[in-house]
Parts: C-alpha cells; structure tokens; sequence
C-alpha cells in the first residue's frame, strides 16, 4: 500500500510538472524558418465520426503533401500539424488555440464541424485568421460584408437545400408540380441539421408542398420511431441530413420499413461511402447531393497522388480510399486553402509566407478559372469558383449522384441554387448578426483597400 | 518555514472560526493568490490562458458546484451539464433581449435562473437514491438537450439553434485579451470559493453533510432532508450556471447545446471524485487533473514518439490518450478512493509532524 | 434533590406497529412524566427501539395516539418531534461519519439556527455571531461531557465508547425536554457505564431533562430510572416502578424464558 | 389501427433489445454491486472483436464458409470477452471491494475509456459488417385483415427471439446450475456467500464473462442491423432507463421495463413527438423511468429499502 502511495505521489508530482511542460512542448514549433507555410488541420479520427472524419482528413493532408512534391506554394514548403478533435466543439477550440500560432502562424482553419466553426467564427476575427467552410458552416457567413473571415467556399446547406427541391421539381415537371407533394427532412438534431429548415420552409412556402420535420439524436442509432413516422405520413420524398452512422442507419431503416431508396435525396455529407458500403444493395437508388465534385478515380489529381504521394510511400491512408467521395472534399478543401496562398502571393509577394490577413485577401479574390482548375489536375472535378470582399462563396455548383449497388454515379446536371431566395436570406440573416455584434458591413469601396 | 500549529493558541472561538485557522496556511493561501493575480499574467502566453487556463478555471468552478452537491449532500448527480446548459441559454437571454444588461448581472440570473430549474430537478431525490437518483438526474440532461435544439425562443429565434455573444465589458473592463478574460474568471473563481467555503463551514453545510452521511439520524435531529437536499441542488446548480455561462460567453463565444452534453457531466463527476468529495481544494485539483492531462497526453505523446524515433499517427495518439486517460482514472481510485484532496491533507499531517514522524 | 416529578409530558395510548404483516407493536400504552427518567426494558426483538421510533416519527404506528404535552398526535415526523424539544440517541451510533465532533455537535443546533443562507454565504454580520454563540453553548456540552481533547478529531476515528458520548452530546445540543437514548451504555465496560450513568444522571438532575431510556444492563435500569415499562414480543408486560416490575412474574418469565 | 400495432411490435422489438444490455447491467450490479457504465464500451469491443475475426479468419486459414468463419469469430470474441472480464477482476475489480456505489461507477468510467481506446487501436475505427445471415427486407402480414397490411420487420423479429431465448437460458442458468445458485448467493449476501465457501473473485469473473457475452449477443444484433462503429456505445444509454425502471437487481424487472421503454418511447415519439417538434424518445424514456421511480423508488421489481436505526 505504502508503495501505491509514493507511486501515487510520483504521478502526482509529473502532473504538477506537465503543466510546466505542456508550454515548452508547444513553443518548440514556434519560430521555424521563414517560406513555410504553416496549415492547421483540425481531424476526427477517432469517435463516433470517425469514419467519416478519416477520408476527409487524409485527403487534406495528402494533397499538402501533393504540393510540396510539385515544388511548394511558390517554393514555399507548406507545413501542416494534425489536432484530434473528436467532433467536439471544445476539444476544437483547444486545437485552435494550439495551432494558431504556430509554424509561424496559422494560414488557415477548417474546422470540419458545425459546431466548432460556430465558436471559431468568434475567435477568427480577433486573430485575424480565415476560417475555410468548404460545404458546411453558417449559411448566412457567405455574406463577406459582416463575415469577414468567414469562407463557405463552394456551397452551403441553404444552396444544399434549394438544389434538392430544385431537382425534386424536375423530377416532377416543374415547380407548380411540387404543390400538395409532401416532403420530409430527417435531420441531424444539431445545428448541422437544422440549417436547412429554414430555406425548405421558404420554399414549401412558395411552392405549397407540406414540409414535415423530423428530428434525429446524435448519433443516429435509434432511428425507428423516425421511419415509423415516414411509414405512416408516407412523404413523397425524404431529404436525408446525416451525418456519420446516421446515414447508413437511415438507409437500414428505410429498407426495414419499405420507404423506396429512390425518393431519398442526401446532402453532400449524406452521400459518400462510408453511408452506403455497409448498407450495400440496400441502398441502390438512393441519391445525394455531390459539391460539385463526386468520386473522381480518373482526375488527373487523383493520379498525381497515387503517383507523386502514395507512389513514394508517403499516403496518409489506404490506397484505395485516393479518389473517394470524402477523400476528395479533404482534398479540394485544403486546395483551397493553398490557392489562396497563392493569390495573396501574387499581391504580396511570390515565394514568401503570407499571414492570415494576406491569405483573406486572396480568399475574397480567389479567380479559380477552368484553365487554372485544368493546370491543377481538376479538370472535370470541379467548376470555376470565384469570390469577391462581399461574396465569400464563390459559387454553387452542385449535382446528384446517385449509388447502383457498388459505386456512385452522376445522375444529373449541373445545379445552381437560386440567388434570388438565398441572397435575401442570407442578407436578412447576416445583418441580424451584425446588429448584434455591432459589427457595421463593410461596403464595396472598403473592399477596394 | 516550517509547517507546524504548535504554538498557535486560539484565545477564542472567533479565531478558531477562521477560515484557515493555522497560520502557514494562510500564507500560503496568500501566497497562490498572489501567483495567481500577479506571477501568472506575467508569465503565461496566450495559448496556455486561452487552451488551459481559462477552461480550467471555468470548470473548477462548476467541479465545486457539483461537489457542493455530490460531495458535501450526498446526492450524486450525472446531469451538471444541463444545469450549466440552462445557466448558459438564461444568462445568454437575458444578455440579448434586455438592453443593456451587464454581463455580470447576465451571468449571475443566469445562474439563479440554473438554481430554480435546480430546485424543480432536485425534487426526485427526495424519494430516490444513490444509482437510482444519479440515473433519474440523466432525465435533466436529455431533456435540456433537447429543449435548446427544439424551442427557438431559447435561441433567440436563430435559424440552426446556435447562439453567440461578443462585445463583452464587466464595469467598463473590456474583456479581450486572454488576461483579462483570465482575470475575470479567476476573480469569479475566488470569490465563489469563498462563498463555497463560508456555506460548508456553516449551518447549511453541517445540514448537508449530516444528510449525506446518516439522513434518519440528521431528521430527528431537527434538519428537513427536503430544505437541505433542495438547497444544497440549488446553490449546486447556481454554481454550475454561472460556470455555463462563463464557458459558453468567455470561452466557446458561441455555443449549441452539445457543449453541455453528457459527456461534460460525466467529465464534472470526475473531477470531484478524482479531486476528493467533499473538499473544496479537491475540486480545483479533480479540474486541473482532467483539463490538463488529455491536453497533456495529446501533446506529449507524439513528442515521446519523436524521442524513440516511432511517428504516432493522430489517431494512434487520441487512442493512447484515452487508454491512459481511462487506466489513470482507475488507478487513482484503486490507490486513493477519496481524491486527491486526501491525499493533499495526508501529506500536510505528515508535514505537520515532521522531522519526528511521533 | 433538586428535580421534581411532574405532570404527564408524553403520553402514548394503544399505539400498534407493524411492517408488512409482522407486528412489532401491539396495543401499547404508557406515560412518561416530566423530569422522570422513564426506562423500557425488554428481551431482544421486544419493540424496545421501534417505540422510540414511534415517538420520534421515524415509524408511523398504524394505530393509536401519541399525546405531547396535552396535543395530540396520530403519527409524529422526525421534523416536528424535534421541534417540540424530543431528542434522541441510537442504539448503532448514528453520527456523522464525515465530520468532527465539534460539527456533528453543532448540527443538534441547526433549529435554533436562524441564519439563512445568504448570510451565511457571505458570512455576514448576523451568521458570524450566531455562529460563535452556538459555539459557546456547544462548547459547554464539551466541557459537561468531557470531551475537550477531541472536539475536532473526525468521529469515524473514535473508540467506540467516545462516540456514544458524542451522539449523547449532540442530542444535548438540542437542549431537549425529552430525551431518548437507545441503549446508552450497550457495548460498554463497567469504568464506561459509571461514567455514562453518571452523564444521564447529570442531564436529568442539573437540566431538568426528561429522559426516556432503553437498556439491557438491569442493573444500571433499576438503579438510575424512576419507573419502567416492560415489553416483549411487541406487547406490555409490566409497568411500575423498579422494585414493582422486579416482582412482576410475568417479567420473570420473560427474562428467564428469554436469553437472559 | 394496423398502425398502431406496428408501432407497439416495433416498440417491443426495440424494446427486447434493450432488456439485453439491461440484463448486462442487472447481472453484474447484482453479483458485484457495481453499476457497471462500461456496459456500451464492452458492447462495442465485443462487436468489433466479432466483426474483425469473420473478416479475418477466412484469409488467415482459408475457410470460405461463412458460417464456419462467424461461429469461430464468435468463439474468440467471447473468449476475448473472457479475457476482458478476468482483467478486470485482477486489476480493478479486486483492488476496489467496499468501495461507495459511486467511486466504482467512475472505475467503471474509467474502464470504459480504455475500452474505448484499446478496441479503436486493435481493430480500427472505421465501420465493420457483421454479417450472420439476418434477413434485411420486411413482410407483409395480415393484409386481409388491416387496410395495408401489417409490415413486419423479419431482422428485428429474429433478433428479439434471440434476445427472448438468451433471456430465457440465462433465467435457467440462474435456477437449475449450482454456479448460477452460487451466484444468486453472492447477490444476496456477499460476506455470507464467502463464509459458505464460495470463491467471491471466481464468481465476479464468470459474472463479468457472462455479462460479456450478453454484450457480445447484443453487440452483434445491433452490428448486422446498423455495422459495428463507435456510435454502438451509446446503445447502453438508451438502456439506462430501463434498469431503473425495472429495479437494479432484478432480471424480470429488466426484461418487463426494457418491453415498457421500448414501447413507451417508440409510442411517444409518433404520437406525442409531432406536436412539440419531435426527438422526444430519449428524455421521454428517461422522464418515464423517473415518474415511475417517484411512485416505487426500488423499481418495478427492485427490493424495498427498509430503514433500521
């Protein structure tokens, strides 16, 4: 017993001491050498969203890797550092705070989660650091005038949502058609989830379908009650608005209760393999939304991984994952971060590590034209994406694919979501923001500066 | 100096009613409150106040209010969070919808707001036990859970059911750099311990603790379980509302109601156990043992891959984190069941008796 | 001596108790005078306890009346037995483990204390005197009991004997008009159960207090009480005073056929 | 009405698997008195064990036959689990007797995170198919007699009679083995059992062992219904109420409360979770288990508290 107590005291006293250490630790990173520049990356690779929160963070770190081995930013080497968050909002914060100054400051963050880029979207401005939302986020931050530093690059949930009854209208004949039709939103009851509800009761509005609401805890396991309720209201279609386990759960459900795989429409986190492969046969027919891009197993970017990373041992992942729905939103979200590097370069400097207030300039003036795209190797991945001071989206490309049993495939055409329903939200919503921070909008000529 | 009461005669009961009746204690008490104040300011950089020391102070404070409940009243509770979510979401309405409200008035109706939903979810303890009561507090946390995704006018009618505060001043003190937001945490801190400390050493404490350990025997002594349990849930709650409504306005800005969830109950529970029921020094060692050590962990451990030459991929490394985390928790219980706090008082006997052991 | 006998304090009528279909109360009915040291004697399993429990609102008889100072009562609770000046002691040492001496005594003071918590909270002017004087009258109860040197020892360290005077002297605190003590000196060596007779004495003498008491110890019983009442098996055998219940055969028979 | 009914046997179906991870709790709360949190963590490493070996076994020994490869998998998970419970006896379990009801509910939190971590590092944390064979499509029954047909779900069915059959060999275990009387000793009187002769740490073991392989069944139920990943944890949550309700130490009382969740929650949700916005079920369980608690503070079968002084 007595032996416990020393060994207790010994344990004790290294506690006393990590906390000494703990700053050490991370002030060893700080000061490195100039051209480099240092990203961030925020991960799940553990938890309830992991599968999920692994392909997306391998592709990220694999296309860092990528341009390093095409020669850097510029011949800036980028620098990247892993930080676990498990999906929670304070373990994030904690990561945010860790990271951002090191590698000689942050370029920029990504967040992965709702949640934390709620609370980072508080922390952002004051470090002056952007914040990247490649397809998730606060819809209402596409408005650049009051989020400043906030980036939901290439689509939010309210494009997500507008798309959806987009194609549902087409699929019908016409919008007129959609009268009377019922539709309902499982949704992820998080403010992941919940984002949508506010477009779709817009355009049940407008359209006089019958929206009906149906909510699903974290993590998603228990879903029957919820397709009890789809059973018995019978909905035309059902808008899937999961993420994790709870896709495939929902898939699983649907299949138990008889609901048809084909009137089920994901977003773009809702439609990737880890929510179908389990799911198998089961969810042939079943549909999600693609952010522009969808499995791209023949893009000239996937080869030049295979090649140039995972040719040289250097894969983050399996093989096999290269080129995989999440793989690939891992990827084309961290080349957003470096092409922003490289358009605050061409202002700032080429050949010189740009600070968090450089890579924002070069995020509002992002002009990524299908040349550039085609020189990058995104040719047919993606469209152009280009942003401006008041646009901080850049466009809203989407399409649907649809699973056959084995693999994704396209099955529409370009989508984009209506400026004329999301501008008014969007503005509506920014500005309430803005009057409650007191934050006054930027206008056009201040973008000038 | 050393550590000895010997000499210190009380002349009256007054000076043996003191909070720290032993002289080197106040020293040293005066001495961590120096530290505290002045040395850690200076020396701390931003990433330890904003990562560490913040969230660290923050959760000691709410670790005292559930040890006030758990630790001194005997009923274990898994359900904090909810009380911090309702401090929070209370003092996040007050905050927005009354113009002009001062953050520290906010913060605190917040809190009083946690000790009246406190009270209503403290009634079940006065006919359930021990396991059966710490499952039925779970009742609080999902339903809590749910009413700030489900009601808007919690949220101030935002569209995703997330909210955020800015701008925050306390008497005219912008509450920007990370020092001042340390500062005013840690002046929240001290002078809810001292209440903390003043209430445990009084009546209401006495009541407490009677009910925790014999509660037949402290009935027919003329304490109602009913006003002891309810109190001891209220001021329990208050303390965790006001700690919900530091973490999400100070520390998250802007929060959903996940920042409350269960697992941060569970992560309160052990800290007062870990810490030492029952001991008010106890919850601030069971806060720095559970902020600190995965924090630790997850810096450490790939900085002791680097040193025998293994690369720890992330995922290897938050496995490891929490295999250790958990291994900890269960050899510090198996080693010393009542904390650390325990612990912390066996060393300074020994101390006391020093250089002759008898 | 300067006490005296007086009226009828507590008085219980044809009180019966029983859980679940076992009867540990049949039909019991006897007084208790004020001043009086009152013992219930009995073999084991006699009801002894379980009638102070009826008095002081731990159990709920389902028949019969408890009548205090001319009010009458169908079942008492714990919480009005105090406040009308009833304490007790427990046959298995009820005291608060987690606490010192000097705290479970001062917890016999939480009727009398008026504080609330606020006050007590930020220690104002009010708590901090109320504080110091109930310390005042604790420490009396100390100094009655002798117990000085271990006024801030946590109980659950004590010898045995020590911690029946403690839970004495908590009940002291309440500074009762009745007192209830289940087997006061069980457990006790002979030095322990002079002193203790001793302490019993002293409350009923010097503070007037009426004392209610439950022993196995005949001889402390016929020494110190005034009068006794005889249980077993939950019915009244006997009721006199100790030379009148020595006599009682049928209290003979109990204690012979019982394992005395 | 042929709605209603679906949603009562989908209730119960649910609710049967419930009572499973409730009888985890109830076996080991009763032999050892610990309120065991680990239960959702043991869960989980019981299905990935189970998930991982039939992906594995084929291509270490070359069986292509399926079913071989399930029953072998199922034979070393539940010696894993063996393993699991001998483990935590020698280095927890042994070290912590007479401990208060809540330091072990921590240890057990404790256990639970190791658990955690150490299957995600064994086996992975990416989703993994247990594939025993269950029917995924549903079947219509009784359309002649309800407009629409009664649909019932062949996988839930099968897995609730497999629950019902484990329920029911354990009941047996408890009554006709001389372990399961010995155990059923413990659970009465621990310092009772140890003076007639009965090895309390051999009994905590087979306790755990048997609570493990409840997990295991339960583990893989749930992993060929939605794939073993981390989320399965969160099962034992749903299963809280249900031991409460039922009573911490009784086995019918788990059996009958998990029928009464089940149904309780599943009914709310569709009837009651419409009007206030749905996602009712799991504070609705909880709330349930709670009001009952107020009028039988022991449970529905629990023993009733007698206070002596």
């Amino acid at each position: 017993m007595k032996l416990r107590k020393y060994a207790l005291a010994v344990s004790l006293a290294a506690m006393g001491l990590s906390f000494t250490l703990t700053a050490p630790v991370h002030a060893q990173a700080k000061g490195k050498q100039a051209q480099e520049q240092f990203f961030p990356v925020l991960v799940y690779r553990t938890g309830a969203y992991a599968p999920n929160g692994t392909p997306w963070a391998n592709g990220f770190v694999d296309y860092i890797k990528l341009v390093n081995a095409k020669g850097g930013i510029n011949g800036v080497t980028a620098t990247f550092e892993e930080c676990e968050t498990g999906y929670a909002t304070d373990r994030s914060v904690e990561c945010y705070e860790r990271l951002k100054n090191k590698g000689g400051g942050a370029t920029a963050f990504q967040s992965l989660s709702t949640g934390a880029t709620f609370a980072l979207t508080e922390k952002a401005p004051v470090d002056k650091i952007p914040l990247i939302t490649a397809g998730y986020g606060r819809s209402e931050s596409a408005n650049g005038a009051v989020f400043t530093w906030n980036f939901p690059l290439l689509g939010t949930y309210w494009v997500g949502a507008d798309v959806l009854i987009q194609h549902l209208a087409k699929k019908e004949g016409g919008f007129d058609k959609l009268k009377g039709k019922k539709i309902a939103l499982v949704y992820h009851d998080s403010p992941y989830g919940k984002e949508p509800i506010a477009l779709l009761q817009e355009r049940a509005k407008m359209h006089g379908f019958d929206l009906s609401l149906l909510p699903v805890a974290h993590p998603g396991v228990e879903q029957k009650a919820t397709w009890l309720q789809v059973r018995q209201n019978r909905p035309d279609y059902v808008l899937l608005w999961g993420w994790g386990v709870m896709n495939s759960t929902a898939l699983r459900e649907a299949q138990a209760t008889g609901y048809p795989r084909e009137k089920m429409y994901g977003i773009w986190w809702a439609g990737a393999e880890p929510d179908v492969k389990d799911v198998g046969e089961a969810a042939k027919g079943y549909n999600a939304l693609t952010l522009q891009h969808g499995v791209e197993l023949n893009a000239k970017v996937t080869k030049d991984v295979l090649a140039l990373v995972h040719g040289k041992g250097q894969g983050t992942g399996p093989k096999d994952e290269v080129g995989s729905v999440l793989y690939m939103r891992g990827l084309i979200s961290a080349m957003l971060g470096i092409e922003g590097v490289k358009q605050a370069q061409e202002r700032y400097g080429k050949g010189k590590t740009m600070t968090g207030e450089q890579v924002r300039w070069g995020l509002e003036n992002l002009d990524l034209t299908q040349q550039k795209l085609d020189g990058l190797g995104f040719a047919g991945v993606m469209r152009p994406v280009s942003t401006s001071c008041l646009d901080h989206m850049g466009s809203s490309w989407v399409r649907v694919h649809t699973w056959n049993g084995s693999k994704w495939e396209f099955s529409s055409d370009w989508y984009q979501a209506d400026e004329k329903i999301i501008r008014p939200m969007v503005m509506h919503a920014s500005l309430k923001y803005a009057e409650e921070k007191k934050i006054t909008p930027r206008t056009p000529e201040q973008c000038k500066q | 100096m050393i550590y000895r009461e010997n000499g210190q005669f009380k002349t009256s009961y007054a000076a043996d009613q003191q909070i720290f009746p032993i002289l080197q204690d106040r020293w040293a008490i005066l001495g961590i409150l120096v530290f505290a104040f002045v040395a850690v300011p200076l020396l701390a950089d931003e990433y330890l106040f904003r990562a560490i020391l913040i969230p660290f102070l923050i959760l000691s404070l709410a670790a005292l209010g559930v040890n006030l409940l758990v630790g001194y009243c005997g009923q274990i509770t898994l359900g904090a969070g909810a009380f911090m979510a309702v401090g929070a979401y209370a003092a996040y309405n007050f905050f927005v919808r009354v113009d002009d409200m001062p953050l520290l008035a906010a913060l605190l109706l917040g809190g009083a707001t946690s000790a009246a939903v406190g009270v209503v979810f403290g009634v079940p303890s006065l006919r359930v036990r021990g396991l059966y009561l710490a499952v039925a507090t779970l009742a609080a946390q999902f339903f809590w859970d749910w009413a700030f995704l489900r009601i808007k006018w919690f949220t101030n009618d935002s569209s995703s059911g997330s909210v955020s505060v800015s701008n925050l001043s306390a008497f005219g003190w912008d509450l920007e750099s990370p020092t001042d937001v340390y500062l005013f945490c840690l002046l929240i801190l001290v002078v809810f311990a001292l209440l903390a400390k003043n209430m445990t050493r009084g009546a209401i404490g006495r009541q407490w603790m009677a009910i925790r350990d014999m509660d037949v025997a402290a009935e027919v002594i003329g304490i109602r379980p009913m006003y002891a349990k309810l109190s001891a849930f209220a001021v329990s709650s208050f303390f965790l509302g006001v700690a919900g409504g530091l973490w999400g306005f100070v520390h998250l800005g802007a929060w959903e109601p996940a920042a409350f969830s269960l697992d941060r109950s569970f992560q309160l529970l052990f800290m007062v156990i870990i810490g030492g029921l029952g001991s008010i020094m106890g919850s601030f060692f069971g806060a720095a043992f559970i902020v600190i050590l995965p924090i630790f962990l997850n810096q450490m451990l790939p900085w002791l891959g680097d040193l025998v030459g293994v690369s720890i991929s992330t995922a290897g490394v938050s496995h490891a984190e929490i295999m250790i985390f958990g291994a900890l928790i269960v050899f510090f219980l198996i080693v010393e069941p009542h904390g650390i706090a325990r612990l912390w008082s066996t060393a300074k006997e020994k101390l006391r008796l020093w250089p002759f052991p008898h | 001596m300067a006490r005296q006998i007086g009226e009828v304090i507590l008085d219980l009528q044809n009180v019966s108790l029983s859980f679940g279909g076992v009867n540990a109360l049949i039909d019991i009915s006897f007084d208790v005078r004020e001043h009086e040291v009152r013992a219930i004697i009995g073999p084991n399993g006699a009801g002894k306890s379980s009638m102070l429990n009826v008095i002081n609102g731990v159990y709920r008889p389902q028949a019969g009346e408890i009548i205090l100072r001319g009010e009458h009562f169908r079942q008492m609770n714990p919480y009005k037995a105090a406040s009308a000046g009833i304490a007790r002691t427990f046959q298995n040492i009820a005291l608060f483990k987690g606490m010192s001496v000097l705290d479970n005594i001062m917890t016999g003071r939480s009727l009398k204390m008026k504080a609330n918590i606020f006050q007590q909270a930020f220690r104002t002017g009010v708590a901090k005197r109320e504080e110091l004087e109930h310390r005042a009258k604790v420490e009396e109860i100390i100094d009655f009991l002798e117990i000085q040197h271990i006024r801030k020892t946590p109980v659950g360290r004590l010898p045995y004997g020590l911690q029946k005077r403690v839970d004495l002297a908590r009940a002291l605190a309440m500074e009762p008009q009745i007192l209830l003590l289940d087997e006061p000196m069980a457990g006790m060596n002979i030095e322990e159960k002079q002193d203790m007779s001793r302490f019993i004495l002293d409350v009923n003498d010097q503070m007037g207090t009426t004392i209610v008491l439950i022993e196995h110890d005949m001889g402390v019983v016929m020494d110190i009480s005034d009068r006794v009442v005889v249980l077993d098996y939950g019915k009244k055998i006997g009721d006199g005073s100790p030379d009148e219940v020595r006599g009682n055969p049928e209290v003979i028979s109990a204690y012979l056929g019982a394992s005395h | 009405m042929g709605f209603f009914l679906e949603v009562l046997i989908g209730g119960l179906m649910t609710g049967m698997l419930y009572s499973l991870v409730a009888l985890g709790f109830v076996l080991i709360f009763k032999a050892s008195g610990v309120f065991n949190f680990a239960q959702g963590a043991m869960v989980l490493f019981a299905a990935l064990a189970m998930a991982r070996f039939s992906e594995w076994i084929p291509g270490w020994l070359g069986i292509a036959n399926p079913v071989v490869a399930n029953i072998l998998a199922f034979i070393i998970a539940a010696f894993i689990m063996f393993l699991v419970a001998w483990l935590i006896e020698r280095l927890v379990l042994r070290h912590l007797v007479n401990q208060e009801g809540a330091t072990l509910l921590m240890a057990t939190l404790g256990i639970a995170y190791f658990i955690d971590g150490l299957g995600q590092t064994v086996f992975g944390s990416d989703i993994y198919k247990i594939d025993v064979g269950m029917p995924k499509e549903p079947v219509m029954v009784l359309q002649d007699v309800f407009a629409g047909g009664l649909l019932i779900n062949k996988e839930d069915f099968i897995a609730a009679l497999v629950a019902a059959l484990l329920v029911a060999a354990l009941a047996l275990f408890f009554q006709k083995t001389s372990t399961g009387r010995a155990l059923r000793a413990v659970a009465d009187d621990h310092q009772a059992a140890q003076s007639i002769g009965i090895p309390l740490n051999r009994i905590w073991v087979i306790v755990w062992t048997v609570a493990g392989i409840v997990a295991l069944v339960a583990g893989i139920i749930w992993g060929s219904k939605m794939g073993v990943q981390f989320s399965l944890v969160t099962v034992a949550l749903r299963a809280l109420p249900v031991v409460i309700l039922g009573g911490l130490t009784s086995v019918p009382g788990a059996i009958i409360g998990g029928l009464i969740i089940g149904v309780g929650e599943k009914m709310s949700e569709v009837y009651l979770g419409p009007l206030v916005g749905g996602g009712i079920e799991i504070w609705f369980a909880y709330m349930l288990a709670l009001v009952f608690l107020l009028f039988r503070p022991q449970g529905l079968f629990g023993e009733k508290i007698i206070d002596r002084v």
